[in-house]
């Protein structure tokens, strides 16, 4: 007997929280932040009971909204969503308790719309991790784009709008360009848009061509993938203040775009039609060449955010190949990707923040030195940085294998070498910067010219208290990953029965 | 169009225009009633009232004419000739007809149909002879333009239009 | 009547029609605007006389009053606000006159299928449903002799319902844009002081 | 809801005769009160028409009680009793919101004959929209169109008004006599004026070139009265410079009851077969909605007035309606009318937000309202969820008309106009993008001013109920589009000859 | 002869027709092109009641009111040698609303011209568009 609940739980704290943020407003900073803290930590709470539920075997689902003409909107749980749901709640309390220190730390103006926007979204986040059909899913990709804009053009500034007007224009464009007559087609052929293992086109022939263009309009469409070339927006983005990179350009926003693409690989096409028509051979030719191409780029980039920026282009390109493989050791290996890149990409973000607000460095070249004064940052930096890469003790190394095994078992070995290639230039863009920051001196002009001006020491505390946390995270997963392979496992039986079927 | 004081130098044709007036007007009326026999109705009736009212106010100045017939009763009856055409289709909806159905208004049909059409023709012609009056004053009245032509750029627009 | 009497009958109209034609030509080539309006007056005046010639003697009557009466003076009231001489307009438009052609092209296109003319098998003047049944059964269901009027103010009493709203539209709307009021007073020497003061009082 | 097939005539007798007692009463407010409580009035009765119609009544009500090709009648089924509704409900919002709006656009002494006008418009509208005789659609239309220019006119603080009425009267007078003359060639080749009656008769003359001049003047005099693509040159001046409260409810209403007579005609009259079979209608009209949906949003990106945008905006969105309906299948209908339904609400929102910030700042020129989301919040936040309505967001009732514009013209196999459709959405991604920019993130003179406050609440009332409308609309779809759908199919069906007229009344 | 002649008379009709818009769209100055549209409009009033014309007819006003009693009321065009013939009302009666809409279009544009020439101090459509251009050029000087 299974019992039903509503994922529609999961949307609510976010939401509810806004009156509080309003009411407290500017002048009742600390009850503000603590009501968000509080959202925060009932929406893990909400989100963990779930998948506590969902092993238990409770139907996760929502009453069917039929929207207009028979198309529906429902939530329903999965494994992967429930995934992409504890993770994002997860970092939300970090992020925001890494937000006081930042945003207080470098007196950002506008703090309440700032707060207001980031709950939108994560509730636009919470809303698409637990979509029950696409249609759901692309209403609330829209509406995390919607109501992030605002925070990209936080600052108000030229640049600020020129990279509004970009990411609008990329991801919007694009989604309603591409993605959007896709679902069209989509439902046009099939007379659904609901996610079904093994794959909605199984009962209606359909021509390769039209498989391959669909799969490429839906993955180009997906502009929140990053995958080149629609991925001019993310650095772009990178104006916004260093929470919203964090959770948002790290983790909650392109995660849900490498999220949308797991979710069509798995259940509207599935499995056996992507291998049966190579529909995905072209979209890993270009997966392979963002990966490398924004590893070069990385490596030329002095600015810290913006060399993040192009890591983490490059780390979503392997989860498009990994999901684009289309078998299940690779999507499994997508998913914990999904988590291991998330703990380390935010790291390095927080990271990358704290600097500026310590220190108000922004280029690579400006960091020689900078160890001695703030070491716990810069440890931590390191840390993140070789889970990036992919070694062990660190969960990276987790996921960068499960996606090789995937690679193995499919026909595009050489894939295996893109992937190498990769590993070696993550190391050679992101292990400089800590082993300068420890290890240079100096240069004796900037050196005198930054002491004149202000003392340089460790970032604030409460961003201190989030890096710690996300550091530790990177850690313990390595050793406490069982839980999540588990749920993955759980995939598998259900898109097998699919596919049966 | 008038020219001042023309009162002196037409004196013959004012003579004339007061004879042919009650003549016009009569012959209004005919147009106006006798439009179920013959040639005319309502609208031909009205433009020819309202061509007494442009006579007048051509030979004797127009300014006269409005003390005879002021603006504020010609927008009033402009608006009583369409109410009077609207209202008998009403009149033969609350008597149990459709919407100008004439026929329900008196106990036979065709006198019903009768009274209805000259109901209805007298306010056509009332709201024709009304509005074309009003257009000849309109079109007649003194305006004092010098002062009003705005040059080619109009600073105050400039800004009142952004 | 005889084929003599339709014959005149078609020639009169004919040489009216042409005589239309030269006017409004002359109306075209015209730069004087006021000659241009008394022309157009007397064209309105022509019109009342083929209307009178195809029979319809109450569009006539119409076409007289409103044509060469109100149109002409409402005409003379605007050119005397404005100007009286047209800027002569030194390039023909050629694009104007291949529009022209075309439409006029369509139109003779579309009357090559026309019923011909006085026609009383065509199907507007056939129909037993409304031509007939107005000049059969009108005696019986209004008995007015003038069926135009019967039509006008009965069978299709909506649509001069529709009219008069028209004519109500235009007045307001005339109003609206120049105003009932004189704009300078106390200047018309005709006036005595009561009445003048009675002016102003409507005028307030 | 209770219905009587007197409401019908109701509907257009009550504006009409409201608008002398207007012009009677002379006072501003009390003709604003007789305007209101006439609209409230006619907003009930055609909500109670649309829910009679949609139970799949048609209504026929023979005016003098005369039998219908002798006399006039009414013929309304799930087209225009949708359209009816909503004429009159965007007539009863603009005409709230005019209230406040025409005291800083209209010298008092003329507000009744604003309001006269107003009624006279509406009266115009709605009688196009109910009848069921093709020459008293040429009376209604000139009701219409004589009140519009009259009521552009009236915004003549500036002059370019004036102008932009005049021109209007041009071309709308072309179209008119037009529409007459086509009328006029239908009438010679069938002798009769009632729609169902012309319907009938046509078969027998088919051929006739007579029908087919008059089908292609009317065709011609209509593509300038919806401002279809080579034609719309009057609508931008007028919709710019007539008071915002008229252009808001022209936007919404005008073009569209325009559409409908072509719709009417071209599907009903004509017949769908002779309309786009024989006469190929659909290869004249297709080409033309596409170019003109695809220029005039690139138009729409270079303006500097927001209202100038907006109405090209306009222009745009009628071709996509055209593209829609020269597809002459159900789905493509459907399309058409749901976007004509949709896009009454979207864009009058759009005029009456922008009015708001007319009202205000006294200017809608994009250069000088930086930043005014500070100042007025709740106007801004109407027009950008109006914007993403236009753009075709999800949730709100743009999403819909996409939607079903781009599966229509998937379904049709017509893959290239589905892509324009779509690239013609990037580019209201751009124009309306570039407005809410300024609104919301760029800083400037106006943001100084704090002085200036949100909109008066009379004015915010219909904005917010517009928006709530078009989001309801877009999040509970079925409600339009079933209603869209039962239009559709009525209209592809053939007219139900007079002989077998439903709802004789009495 | 007869049907040359009534093809000549809708012809003339047309090119009527024709002259008065080849004024209203080719001509500037406002008042023409008001002018233009009278004739314009006056065209199509011919062809409208040309249709209703009957060979033979009459103004349809019945002439004899009392004598025709129940027994000869069939007074259908045509029909009968000895009755009268009339034409076909219908067209005379569309015509004259459509000449009273005509007039009423026709006062509304002139009206309009004479707050126009306020304005602008001209009434050719050149010269507006030139005054309006310039008043566009300097609002964008002003910037």
């Amino acid at each position: 007997m299974t019992i039903a609940i509503d994922p529609i739980i999961t949307i609510l704290p976010p939401l509810a929280v806004i009156p509080f943020i309003v009411f407290f407003g500017e002048r009742r900073k600390n009850l503000r932040e603590a009501s968000i803290i509080i959202a925060a930590c009932i929406l893990f709470a909400v989100n963990f009971s779930l998948y506590q539920q969902f092993l238990d075997g409770a139907l996760l689902q929502s009453q069917k909204f039929t929207f207009f003409n028979g198309l529906t909107l429902f939530l329903k749980g999965e494994p992967i969503g429930i995934i992409f749901g504890l993770l994002a709640s997860f970092l939300w309390i970090v992020t925001t308790v890494y937000s006081i220190g930042y945003m207080r730390g470098h007196n950002e103006a506008h703090q309440t719309r700032f707060y207001i926007c980031f709950a939108i979204a994560i509730a636009c986040v919470m809303a698409a991790a637990y979509s029950g059909n696409l249609l759901t899913l692309f209403v609330a990709y829209e509406a995390i784009t919607l109501s992030t804009y605002p925070l990209v053009t936080h600052s108000g500034n030229a640049k600020a709008k020129r990279a509004g007007r970009i990411y609008i224009g990329v991801l919007m464009g694009g989604s309603i360009f591409l993605l959007m007559p896709a679902i069209i087609v989509t439902w046009w052929l099939t007379g659904t848009t609901d996610f079904i293992a093994g794959g909605v086109f199984n009962s209606i022939s359909i021509s390769p061509l039209l498989v391959t263009l669909l799969l490429c309009l839906m993955v180009f469409g997906t502009g929140k993938a990053a995958l080149m070339p629609f991925h001019s927006w993310l650095p772009n983005a990178m104006v916004a203040p260093t929470p919203v990179s964090a959770l948002l350009h790290a983790v909650a926003v392109v995660k849900t775009g490498v999220f949308l693409i797991i979710k069509i690989v798995v259940y509207i096409f599935g499995f056996d039609l992507i291998a049966q028509t190579n529909a995905a051979e072209i979209l890993l030719y270009f997966a392979a060449g963002t990966i490398l191409l924004s590893s070069f780029i990385a490596l030329k980039k002095d600015n810290l955010k913006a060399r993040l920026a192009y890591s983490t282009i490059g780390q979503l390109a392997y989860i498009v190949l990994a999901a684009l493989i289309a078998n299940v050791r690779a999507i499994e290996g997508a998913a914990l990707h999904i988590v291991s890149h998330a703990f380390g990409k935010i790291t390095l973000f927080f990271c990358a923040g704290a600097i500026m607000v310590a220190s108000h460095k922004t280029l690579v070249s400006e960091l020689a030195g900078l160890g001695r004064k703030m070491p716990y940052t810069f440890t931590a930096f390191l840390i993140a940085a070789i889970s990036i890469i992919g070694l062990p003790p660190l969960i990276g190394v987790l996921s960068k294998f499960v996606i090789i095994e995937g690679i193995i078992d499919s026909q595009y070995d050489w894939l295996i070498i893109v992937l190498i290639l990769s590993s070696l230039l993550n190391i050679a863009y992101l292990l400089p910067i800590p082993f300068m920051a420890f290890f240079k001196e100096p240069q004796s002009i900037e050196a005198a010219d930054s002491t004149s001006q202000s003392v340089i020491e460790e970032a604030p505390t409460a961003c201190l208290i989030a890096i710690c946390i996300t550091t530790a995270g990177c850690l313990i997963l390595f050793f406490q990953i069982e839980p999540i392979v588990h749920l993955l496992s759980l995939i598998e039986t259900t898109s097998t029965t699919g596919v049966g079927g | 169009m008038l020219k001042r004081n023309v009162q002196q130098r037409h004196r013959v044709v004012q003579v004339i225009t007061k004879f042919l007036i009650p003549m016009i007007l009569l012959f209004a009326f005919y147009v106006q009633f006798h439009g179920d026999f013959g040639a005319g109705g309502g609208f031909q009736a009205g433009v020819v009232f309202a061509s007494v009212f442009i006579l007048h106010g051509l030979i004797f100045g127009e300014a006269r004419t409005r003390l005879v017939l002021t603006p504020n009763t010609l927008r009033v009856l402009m608006s009583l000739g369409l109410l009077l055409y609207a209202g008998t289709g009403v009149v033969s909806l609350l008597l149990g007809g459709n919407y100008l159905n004439y026929s329900v208004l008196l106990s036979n049909p065709v006198s019903g149909q009768h009274w209805g059409i000259f109901v209805v023709e007298l306010g056509v012609g009332i709201t024709v002879a009304a509005v074309m009056v009003s257009l000849f004053y309109c079109f007649s009245s003194k305006r004092n333009f010098v002062g009003h032509i705005s040059h080619p750029i109009d600073e105050n627009e400039l800004n009142s239009d952004g | 009547m005889n084929v003599d009497a339709i014959v005149i009958e078609n020639i009169i109209v004919m040489v009216l029609l042409t005589l239309l034609i030269v006017v409004a030509v002359g109306i075209i080539m015209l730069n004087d605007l006021l000659t241009a309006v008394i022309l157009s007056g007397l064209y309105s005046l022509l019109s009342a006389t083929v209307f009178v010639a195809m029979d319809a003697v109450d569009v006539a009557l119409t076409e007289a009053a409103v044509g060469a009466g109100i149109s002409t003076i409402i005409l003379l009231g605007t050119l005397s606000f404005t100007k009286r001489i047209q800027k002569p307009q030194e390039h023909n438009n050629y694009v104007a006159l291949v529009i022209v052609c075309i439409t006029g092209g369509a139109l003779i296109y579309g009357t090559l299928d026309l019923p011909s003319y006085g026609d009383p098998n065509s199907p507007a003047n056939s129909n037993p449903q409304l031509a007939q049944h107005y000049l059969t059964e009108s005696k019986k269901e209004i008995d007015i002799p003038n069926v135009v009027t019967s039509v006008l103010a009965s069978y299709r009493g909506y649509d001069t319902l529709g009219e008069t709203a028209v004519v109500f539209t235009a007045g307001i709307g005339v109003l609206s844009l120049l105003g009932l009021r004189r704009r300078r007073r106390k200047e018309d020497p005709l006036l005595t002081e009561k009445q003048q003061r009675k002016q102003q009082n409507e005028d307030n | 809801m209770l219905f009587n097939n007197h409401f019908s005539v109701l509907l257009i007798v009550l504006p009409l005769m409201a608008a002398p007692i207007c012009v009677i009463l002379r006072n501003p407010k009390a003709s604003w009160l007789v305007a209101l409580i006439s609209n409230l009035i006619i907003v009930l009765l055609s909500l109670s028409l649309l829910s009679h119609v949609l139970n799949g009544n048609v209504v026929r009500y023979e005016l003098g009680g005369w039998a219908a090709p002798t006399g006039i009648e009414y013929y309304i089924d799930g087209i225009n009793a949708v359209l009816i509704s909503i004429v009159s409900i965007i007539s009863l919002v603009t005409l709230i919101y005019s209230k406040q709006s025409i005291r800083k656009e209209i010298a008092t002494p003329r507000h009744y004959l604003f309001y006269a006008g107003w009624l006279l418009c509406l009266t115009g509208l709605l009688g196009i929209l109910i009848t069921g005789d093709a020459f008293n659609v040429f009376v209604f239309l000139e009701i219409s169109s004589l009140s519009m220019y009259m009521l552009i006119a009236l915004g003549s603080e500036r002059r370019q008004a004036l102008v932009a009425s005049f021109r209007y009267l041009i071309l709308g007078s072309i179209g008119a006599s037009f529409i007459l003359l086509g009328i006029g060639f239908l009438y010679a080749a069938t002798g009769t004026l009632n729609m169902s009656d012309i319907a009938e008769r046509l078969p027998l003359v088919n051929n006739s070139r007579t029908v087919i001049v008059g089908f292609s003047f009317i065709t011609i005099g209509l593509f300038i009265k919806t401002a279809m693509f080579p034609v719309f040159s009057w609508l931008p001046n007028a919709y710019q410079f007539a008071p915002s409260a008229v252009s808001a409810f022209l936007a919404g209403t005008a073009t569209k009851v325009s559409l409908y007579i072509f719709l009417r005609f071209f599907y009903h009259i004509f017949g769908t077969d002779y309309s786009f079979g024989n006469l190929l209608l659909g290869d004249v009209l297709l080409p033309l909605a596409v170019i003109g949906f695809f220029v005039m949003s690139v138009v729409a990106i270079f303006q500097t007035d927001i209202r100038r945008v907006l109405a090209y905006s306009s222009i745009a969105q009628i071709g996509y309606i055209f593209a829609a309906i020269s597809m002459a299948t159900e789905q493509g209908l459907t399309a058409g009318i749901i976007h004509i339904i949709n896009h009454a609400f979207i864009k009058t929102a759009l005029f009456i937000s922008v009015g708001c910030i007319l009202y205000r700042y006294g200017t809608a020129n994009i250069n000088q309202l930086n930043g005014i989301i500070k100042t007025m919040p709740w106007t801004c936040a109407a027009f950008i969820v109006a914007g993403f309505s236009l753009i075709g967001v999800p949730l709100t009732a743009g999403f819909v008309s996409k939607w079903y514009l781009v599966s229509a013209a998937i379904d049709s196999g017509w893959w290239l106009i589905a892509v324009m459709i779509l690239t013609s959405s990037l580019m209201a991604i751009i124009y309306i993008g570039r407005i809410v920019e300024v609104f919301c993130f760029k800083t400037g003179d106006a943001t100084n001013s704090l002085k200036v406050k949100e909109a008066p609440f009379s004015m915010l009332l219909p904005l917010w109920f517009l928006i709530i409308v078009s989001v309801y609309t877009g999040i509970n779809g079925d409600v339009v589009v079933d209603m869209a759908k039962f239009s559709a199919t009525q209209l592809l069906d053939s007219l139900p000859s007079l002989s077998n007229s439903i709802g004789n009344p009495l | 002869m007869v049907e040359w002649l009534a093809l000549y008379n809708d012809w003339a009709v047309i090119v009527i027709m024709m002259a008065g818009f080849y004024i209203m769209i080719a001509r500037y100055n406002l008042v023409k092109k008001i002018i233009g549209l009278s004739i314009f409009q006056t065209g199509i009033f011919y062809f409208y009641v040309g249709l209703g014309k009957v060979e033979n007819g009459t103004a349809p006003i019945f002439l004899e009111p009392k004598v025709i009693d129940d027994s000869t009321t069939n007074i259908a065009a045509g029909a009968v040698e000895q009755t009268i013939i009339y034409s076909n009302p219908l067209p005379h009666v569309l015509i004259l609303t459509a000449i009273v809409v005509g007039v009423a279009t026709m006062a509304l544009g002139l009206a309009l011209i004479v707050r126009i020439y306020e304005k602008y101090g001209s009434i050719e459509e050149d010269d507006i568009q030139a005054i309006d251009n310039k008043f566009i050029c300097q609002l964008d000087d002003k910037k």
